[in-house]
């Protein structure tokens, strides 16, 4: 049964339909990667699973659980938790204490209890501390703790980002493009942690990322979108064959030149 | 040749004696001297200053020299409490000419009556001023339960208007005097159309005026200053509306006929301060103030300079009674509450127990055509 | 300019005895020379030698000293040093009320604006729930309104304890219900939003009849307490310095349940998630921060404070109206924050002291001054008339040469001289949502530019 | 009350309120403009506005002796009103805002803030050199004359002036030529693109520094031509008068889409029409069936016109014609 049933999702904004009737599955514990040129629809696909945009049509479910017209922060408490494109740390706060607002949707401290510092209070905050240096580690940034997310280098704020979104307990996690702006050696490492944050974690993730090599050994399966809608689907090695994928980032010369007519037809 | 030199004398010993026993004694106002009223809170200032330069020889010769001190209230009742304590820690000061706004004055009074600092307001109309019974605040201007009910008797007796407008520019001095015109008015048979207000800032009265059209009385009631009343009146006018426009003593300027320009037509109020035609005194007092200040006085600033000299006066009885030694705040106190003031522009005063006039004039001033006339004198009295 | 770091690590090595010295030498010199400094051109001392006495304890909060010598310089300060001069002189006691009550007003709003990023230009709207709400009831007002002689002098002056809590939910509760219909809104469309209900307050107060209208409400009650007037008198206070002597302590009491309740709050669940939405809505929403709850808990918050405080400003002028409320008042809390160092209790809590320092000492005795030595100065010179004009200049150049406030908390300083604050303004039309990320040449396949897509037809 | 007095009634209300709408919709554009380059609550632009009017005031009564058509004096007394405000406006954001660029948004605000105080204290320090306050403004010959009719028609009951017409029309002109230079100039152009993303306008070799200053003299240009109209429909002014008609025109185009010019136009003719409305409304109350809006007195005139901006902010949070952002995700 799939953690994140998504049947028929649609967005138009005033005559531009961004996603088209795409249709889209998670397995549980799976990694899965979403493709496609720039303006295929991805990010805002990503917007409607969180919650930021209401989808025209469709449902998207989590483990049963009906995820439209719930606000972002309701979904994240369903379990899904993403990072951004364009990073969106907390400039003011210290690497420790980005990752521990992530941790306060979990946490019940209320009103009175910060101002009594009663037990709920300490508890939570300890909680929270703990957390932060766990994921810390877990991404490698515990040198970071008590510095400004605004002073750490690029590669490590992405990482940072991703501890934050963990902190939320997540069934899913979205990344959106974590490769981008990343040399070689750091997409290794980043390749590495969404591996143990599928297997010591047990949280499923779905990717953006235009890093092929990256989505090809990565992914168990993959979802091209193009213009906003679906167009094909699969295991790597079929998605890197597939004429549509290939006519969709190349360009109809180039897939037509390889493929002669029959490609031309079915665009 | 004997006389100069006695002459020399005489100011020698007067000035040593003066500068051995010349203790200073401070005159403060307490009024607005920033923000949209300073033009009012000025008027205190000055007037207060005029009679401390025309009394300050009588001082020296009593071994005391004079000086003001002005407090600005920033008609803030809070900043005006702070400078009622402010005068409490200076000792040298004797007496308090102010506040202009009754909400100030209720407040900066409180402050001061536990040391007995006397005031004297010139301005303040609410009752609750003195209702309180505090023995350390008096005003030469009527209250509201006076001023009011003479306009409103003028409207309902001399005019003999059947069908009254009443506006007020939701200040305590403007809506009080409204209401009890009202009041008045109501009790001598007059309907009163409407009883409504609009901000003292406001200068567009074109629903206003479109609701006196609708309406039709024969008479407009405006508790409100002449900074408003004058463009009230311009555009009252050239709307084609000539129907009376009665007031109170906010009127008391001649900025209200230059603010009314061709408007400044069929308008009477009520006011304590004397017409300069009907004291000749005040006509000295205006060329003194336009000498010194190189501006007009006003009506507050008529009320101010009485208002200082009652205080001043007050100190000269009470050191005279210590034994022509410099007098405690305590027996300034009791001695404006007590005494008798006469020579004064407004008359006689006489203060009751909470601090009120016993007798006061009331002139109901006409402006017709750009000319002020005196159009009345009613005589009011409080037991 | 060596700033005064909020955080008291900052500050070198150990200086008890330094700090012991300063409070000693400007408590004695403020003591002795209140004499020598009560007339004549030596007046304008006094300000001077009573904010030199003061900084005493700011000194006390932020420089590294054994905590012992710390809670000495805040009780001798506090409990002996100010109580003494307020005896000598009400008007100082008038003036360190004043500056709590400003102060805690200035925290309450650096909840809302330093914490959670809300620009509100009409807090002062809930300082007068406060203050009328114990105005009418414990005033003859309350007979007045419901008729009933049994109110005559307004409710038992004792139930002003139960009306301070009572303030902070009134005051909450018309945060709540003025944030529900406005927080939707962002940076200056809220300025303006809530300039706007404050002067409906004020306007509201100026023509209801249970306000008494622009007459405004007196004499009102403050509780009666027989065993610390008798305190007071032991101690040589004079008979009406009893009720500033009791507001004194009351305010310094509220004050400090107001500091401990803004630090915890600072420093917990709640204080991050205002932090995140002041900085980025959308990322702290994605981080399961509930936006609307959030604010409107930054609004109820900053709201109560300002309810309690109405309650004790209206029990210590013993009159209110509507003009201590206007939209000026809360221009004037809003530069305490920003002066003193947005986001920073330490930084607002001097602001208040500044500004309140400034305006109620300052400038008049500066102008006594003048006034005195000058007598027959030009009218339009007179110095009495431009107070305003000197603070507003004082607004101006603090802001020109320290924009982020006397005491900057660490967390603004980034901020404050960030290059160029990203654009969250109202004014950048966005074209449509669109996957315009940044352009990456990845290895594999080279991305299409997305104009040649338009080109080539699909 | 029957139908025609309700008609004279409303026709009065919608020409009051135009030619007071028209005052806001002027001033506002002052603050728009300055808004849309600077994201900057200009306070001070109540001040600049009400120089306008000192100057008017100046002119009106220097030139009061001298035998010149009307409508002459009226064109000095705009160009120096508008040349003197705009400078100001000029200096004002030279001084005090432009060191102030990078720093967080409340800074400059509060710097706007303590402009207006020290701006309105040397204003009233300048008219009292003169031992003045209050100012009343002589107007030209015939100006506040009626206008009983028109092409024959008898339309008195408009209680229409010859300014209230002048006012109008100076002021659709203005509103034209300022359209004509936003949207069709070089100069309209470099602003919008300063207003839309100052950075980016800098690398397309736009001099962001020199097109603020242009605005900042445009937006005080129109403020000081708002203090002339406030001069002829009022005829009576001080330094103060500036706050409170500066706050409700900022009102106004915040209501119609802060840093939309159309949107400030709309926002002053909505807040006329109210606020007039407002003031006349519980003469309706003897209509059967109305009696409620008896009760609503002229006083809670200025509640109405705030309750209205919250209303509408509430149902389309980016004002009027404001257009709503949506943020980059």
């Amino acid at each position: 049964m799939s953690l994140l049933d998504v049947q028929h999702l649609t967005k138009t904004f005033g005559g531009l339909t961004a996603v088209n009737d795409v249709t889209f599955q998670v397995p549980e514990r799976s990694i899965i990667s979403v493709i496609g040129p720039n303006g295929a629809g991805k990010t805002t696909f990503f917007n409607l699973i969180t919650g930021i945009y209401a989808p025209d049509r469709g449902t998207i479910t989590l483990a049963g659980q009906n995820l439209v017209g719930l606000r972002p922060d309701q979904v994240v408490s369903a379990g899904i938790a993403r990072t951004f494109q364009n990073i969106r740390l907390f400039p003011s706060m210290t690497a420790e204490e980005n990752i521990m607002l992530g941790r306060g949707t979990r946490l019940k401290t209320g009103f009175w209890d910060a101002v009594l510092r009663n037990r709920t209070f300490h508890r939570d905050e300890d909680n929270a501390h703990e957390t932060a240096s766990v994921l810390l580690d877990f991404v490698g940034l515990s040198r970071w703790r008590g510095e400004l997310s605004t002073n750490l280098p690029y590669g490590d704020q992405r990482k940072l980002e991703i501890a934050r979104a963990l902190a939320t307990t997540p069934k899913l996690v979205l990344l959106d493009e974590p490769a981008a702006g990343m040399n070689p050696r750091e997409t290794e490492d980043l390749k590495a942690l969404i591996r143990r944050i599928r297997d010591d974690l047990g949280v499923t993730v779905v990717l953006i990322e235009h890093d092929m090599r990256l989505v090809m050994t990565l992914s168990e399966n993959i979802t091209v979108l193009d213009y906003g809608t679906k167009i094909s689907e699969g295991l790597p090695h079929q998605v890197r064959n597939d004429p549509r994928v290939m006519e969709a980032y190349l360009g109809r010369g180039a897939a037509a030149g390889e493929y002669g007519k029959e490609a031309g037809q079915n665009a | 040749m004997k006389k100069p030199t006695l002459s020399v004398a005489v100011v020698a010993a007067l000035a040593l004696g003066s500068a051995q026993a010349a203790t200073v004694v401070k005159i403060a106002t307490i009024s607005p001297l920033s923000g949209s009223t300073s033009n009012l809170g000025l008027q205190i200032k000055n007037g207060t200053q005029l009679a401390i330069n025309d009394m300050k020889a009588q001082f020296a010769k009593a071994g005391m020299t004079l000086q003001l001190v002005a407090y600005d209230d920033q008609a803030d009742p809070a900043t005006g409490t702070a400078a009622a304590r402010r005068i409490v820690a200076d000792k040298s000061i004797l007496g308090v000419v102010g506040p202009l706004n009754s909400g100030v004055a209720i407040p900066a009074s409180a402050a001061l009556a536990p040391s007995h600092v006397v005031m004297v307001s010139p301005s303040t109309t609410s009752n609750t001023v003195t209702d309180r019974g505090l023995k350390n605040i008096n005003r030469l201007c009527t209250r509201d339960d006076a001023q009011g009910p003479a306009g409103g008797n003028f409207v309902a007796g001399t005019l003999k208007a059947k069908r009254v407008y009443v506006l007020n520019d939701k200040t305590p001095y403007g809506q009080g005097l409204a209401d009890q015109a009202a009041k008045t008015m109501q009790a001598r048979g007059v309907t009163i159309v409407q009883n409504e207000g609009v901000a003292d800032t406001e200068r567009d009265f074109t629903a206003i005026i479109t609701k006196l059209q609708a309406l039709k009385p024969d008479a407009i009631y405006f508790g409100a200053v002449y900074g408003q009343v004058g463009p009230f009146a311009k555009q009252l006018r050239d709307k084609g509306i000539q129907i009376p426009l009665v007031g109170g003593d906010g009127y008391d300027s001649n900025e209200l006929t230059k603010l009314a320009g061709s408007g400044a037509n069929n308008i009477y109020f009520t006011t304590g301060a004397p017409p300069v035609d009907a004291v000749p005194a005040a006509k000295a007092a205006a060329a003194s103030y336009k000498k010194t200040f190189g501006s007009e006085i006003q009506g507050f600033g008529v009320m101010s300079y009485d208002s200082a000299k009652v205080v001043l006066q007050g100190i000269l009885n009470a050191s005279k009674a210590a034994g022509n030694k410099v007098p405690t705040r305590a027996q300034v106190e009791t001695a404006v509450r007590g005494s008798t003031f006469n020579n004064l522009l407004t008359g006689q005063v006489k203060f009751d127990k909470n601090g009120d006039r016993t007798t006061a004039k009331m002139y109901v001033i006409a402006v017709k055509d750009g000319k002020r006339s005196t159009g009345g004198i009613i005589n009011v009295s409080r037991k | 300019m060596t700033s005064l770091s909020a955080s008291p690590r900052g500050l070198g090595g150990d200086r008890t005895l330094a700090l012991l010295a300063y409070t000693a030498v400007t408590a004695l010199l403020l003591i002795f020379m209140r004499g020598f400094v009560a007339d004549g051109p030596a007046r304008l001392l006094a300000p001077v030698l009573f904010g030199a006495f003061l900084l005493s304890l700011l000194f006390a909060y932020q420089w590294r000293a054994a905590g012992w010598a710390k809670t000495l310089v805040f009780a001798v300060g506090i409990g002996f040093v100010l109580p003494f001069m307020g005896r000598d002189n009400t008007s100082y006691f008038d003036l360190v009320i004043q500056m709590l009550i400003f102060a805690a007003l200035a925290l309450g709003l650096n909840i809302v604006v330093g914490l959670a990023g809300l620009l509100d230009l009409g807090y002062i709207a809930f300082f007068a729930v406060g203050a009328y709400l114990w105005g009418v009831f414990g005033s003859p007002q309350l007979g007045a309104v419901t008729g009933n002689p049994v109110f005559a002098n307004g409710v038992n002056p004792n139930l002003f304890w139960l009306f301070i809590p009572l303030g902070v939910l009134a005051a909450a509760l018309v945060g709540v219900l003025i944030g529900l219909p406005v927080l939707k809104l962002k940076g200056d469309y809220l300025a303006i939003v809530t300039l706007g209900l404050g002067e409906v307050v004020r306007i509201f107060a100026n023509n209801l009849d249970v306000t008494n209208g622009p007459q405004g409400i007196t004499p009102i009650e403050s509780a009666p307490v027989p065993w610390l007037n008798t305190l007071a008198q032991n101690l040589g206070f004079s008979e009406d310095q009893y009720r500033l002597f009791f507001l004194y302590f009351l305010v310094l009491v509220v004050i400090a349940v107001v500091i401990l309740v803004n630090y915890r709050l600072d420093r917990s669940k709640i204080g991050r998630a205002w932090v995140a939405i002041r900085e980025d809505e959308i990322a702290a929403q994605a981080m399961g921060v509930p936006l609307l709850r959030t604010k409107l808990l930054a609004f109820a918050t900053g709201a109560s404070f300002a309810g309690a405080m109405g309650v004790i400003f209206a029990a210590k002028q013993n009159f209110i109206d509507p003009k201590s409320f206007d939209y000026f008042q809360s221009i004037g809390v809003l530069s305490m924050v920003i002066l003193g160092g947005m986001g920073n209790i330490a930084g607002v809590f001097l602001g208040a002291v500044v500004v309140t320092l400034l305006n109620l000492m300052v400038l008049p005795t500066l102008s006594e001054v003048l006034q005195q030595s000058f007598p027959n100065l030009n009218q339009n010179l007179d110095p009495s008339k431009y107070q305003r004009l000197i603070f507003g200049l004082v607004l101006v150049l603090m802001m020109l040469y320290r924009p982020e406030g006397l005491l900057p908390s660490a967390r603004r300083k980034a901020e404050m001289h960030a290059d160029e604050p990203a654009p969250d303004s109202l004014v950048t039309q966005n074209q449509l949502e669109g996957d315009t990320g940044s352009e990456v040449f990845s290895p594999g396949l080279s991305t299409m530019k997305e104009n040649d897509r338009t080109g080539s037809e699909r | 009350m029957d139908l025609q007095t309700v008609g004279n009634i409303l026709l009065q209300v919608l020409v009051g309120g135009l030619s007071l709408g028209v005052l806001y919709a002027i001033v506002a554009l002052g603050y728009t403009m300055v808004y849309g380059v600077l994201q900057l609550i200009n306070f001070a632009h109540s001040e600049v506005f009400i120089t306008g009017g000192i100057i008017a005031y100046l002119v009106f009564s220097g030139l009061q002796g001298v035998a010149m058509n009307g409508y002459v004096k009226l064109l000095l007394a705009g160009l120096a009103a508008m040349a003197v405000s705009g400078l100001l406006n000029v200096l004002i954001e030279r001084l005090a805002y432009r060191p102030l660029r990078g720093a967080q948004r409340l800074v400059p605000l509060i710097t706007a803030i303590g402009v207006s105080l020290v701006l309105q204290d040397l204003l009233r320090f300048l008219v009292g050199l003169r031992g003045q306050f209050d100012l009343s403004v002589p107007l030209p010959q015939g100006f506040a004359n009626p206008i009983t009719s028109v092409l024959g028609i008898n339309i008195s009951v408009l209680n229409l002036q010859v300014k209230d017409v002048i006012l109008i029309v100076v002021a659709a002109l203005m509103l034209v030529g300022l359209n004509l230079l936003v949207n069709h100039t070089r100069l309209g152009r470099a602003i919008r693109a300063v207003a839309h993303d100052r950075q980016t306008s800098g690398l397309m070799g736009i001099d962001a520094n020199r097109i603020i200053s242009l605005t900042f003299l445009i937006g005080g240009a129109l403020g000081g031509l708002g203090g002339v109209m406030f001069a002829m429909k009022y005829q009576a002014l001080n330094a103060y008068s500036g706050t409170v008609p500066g706050l409700k025109a900022f009102t106004a185009a915040v209501l119609g889409g802060i840093g939309n010019i159309p949107g400030a136009v709309l926002g002053g003719l909505v807040l006329g029409w109210l606020e007039t409305l407002l003031g006349v409304i519980s003469l309706f109350g003897s209509i059967p069936g109305l009696a409620w809006l008896g009760a609503i007195k002229a006083e809670y005139k200025d509640i109405g016109a705030f309750l209205a901006l919250i209303l509408i902010l509430f149902l389309k949070p980016a004002g009027l014609l404001g257009k709503a952002t949506t943020e980059k995700v």
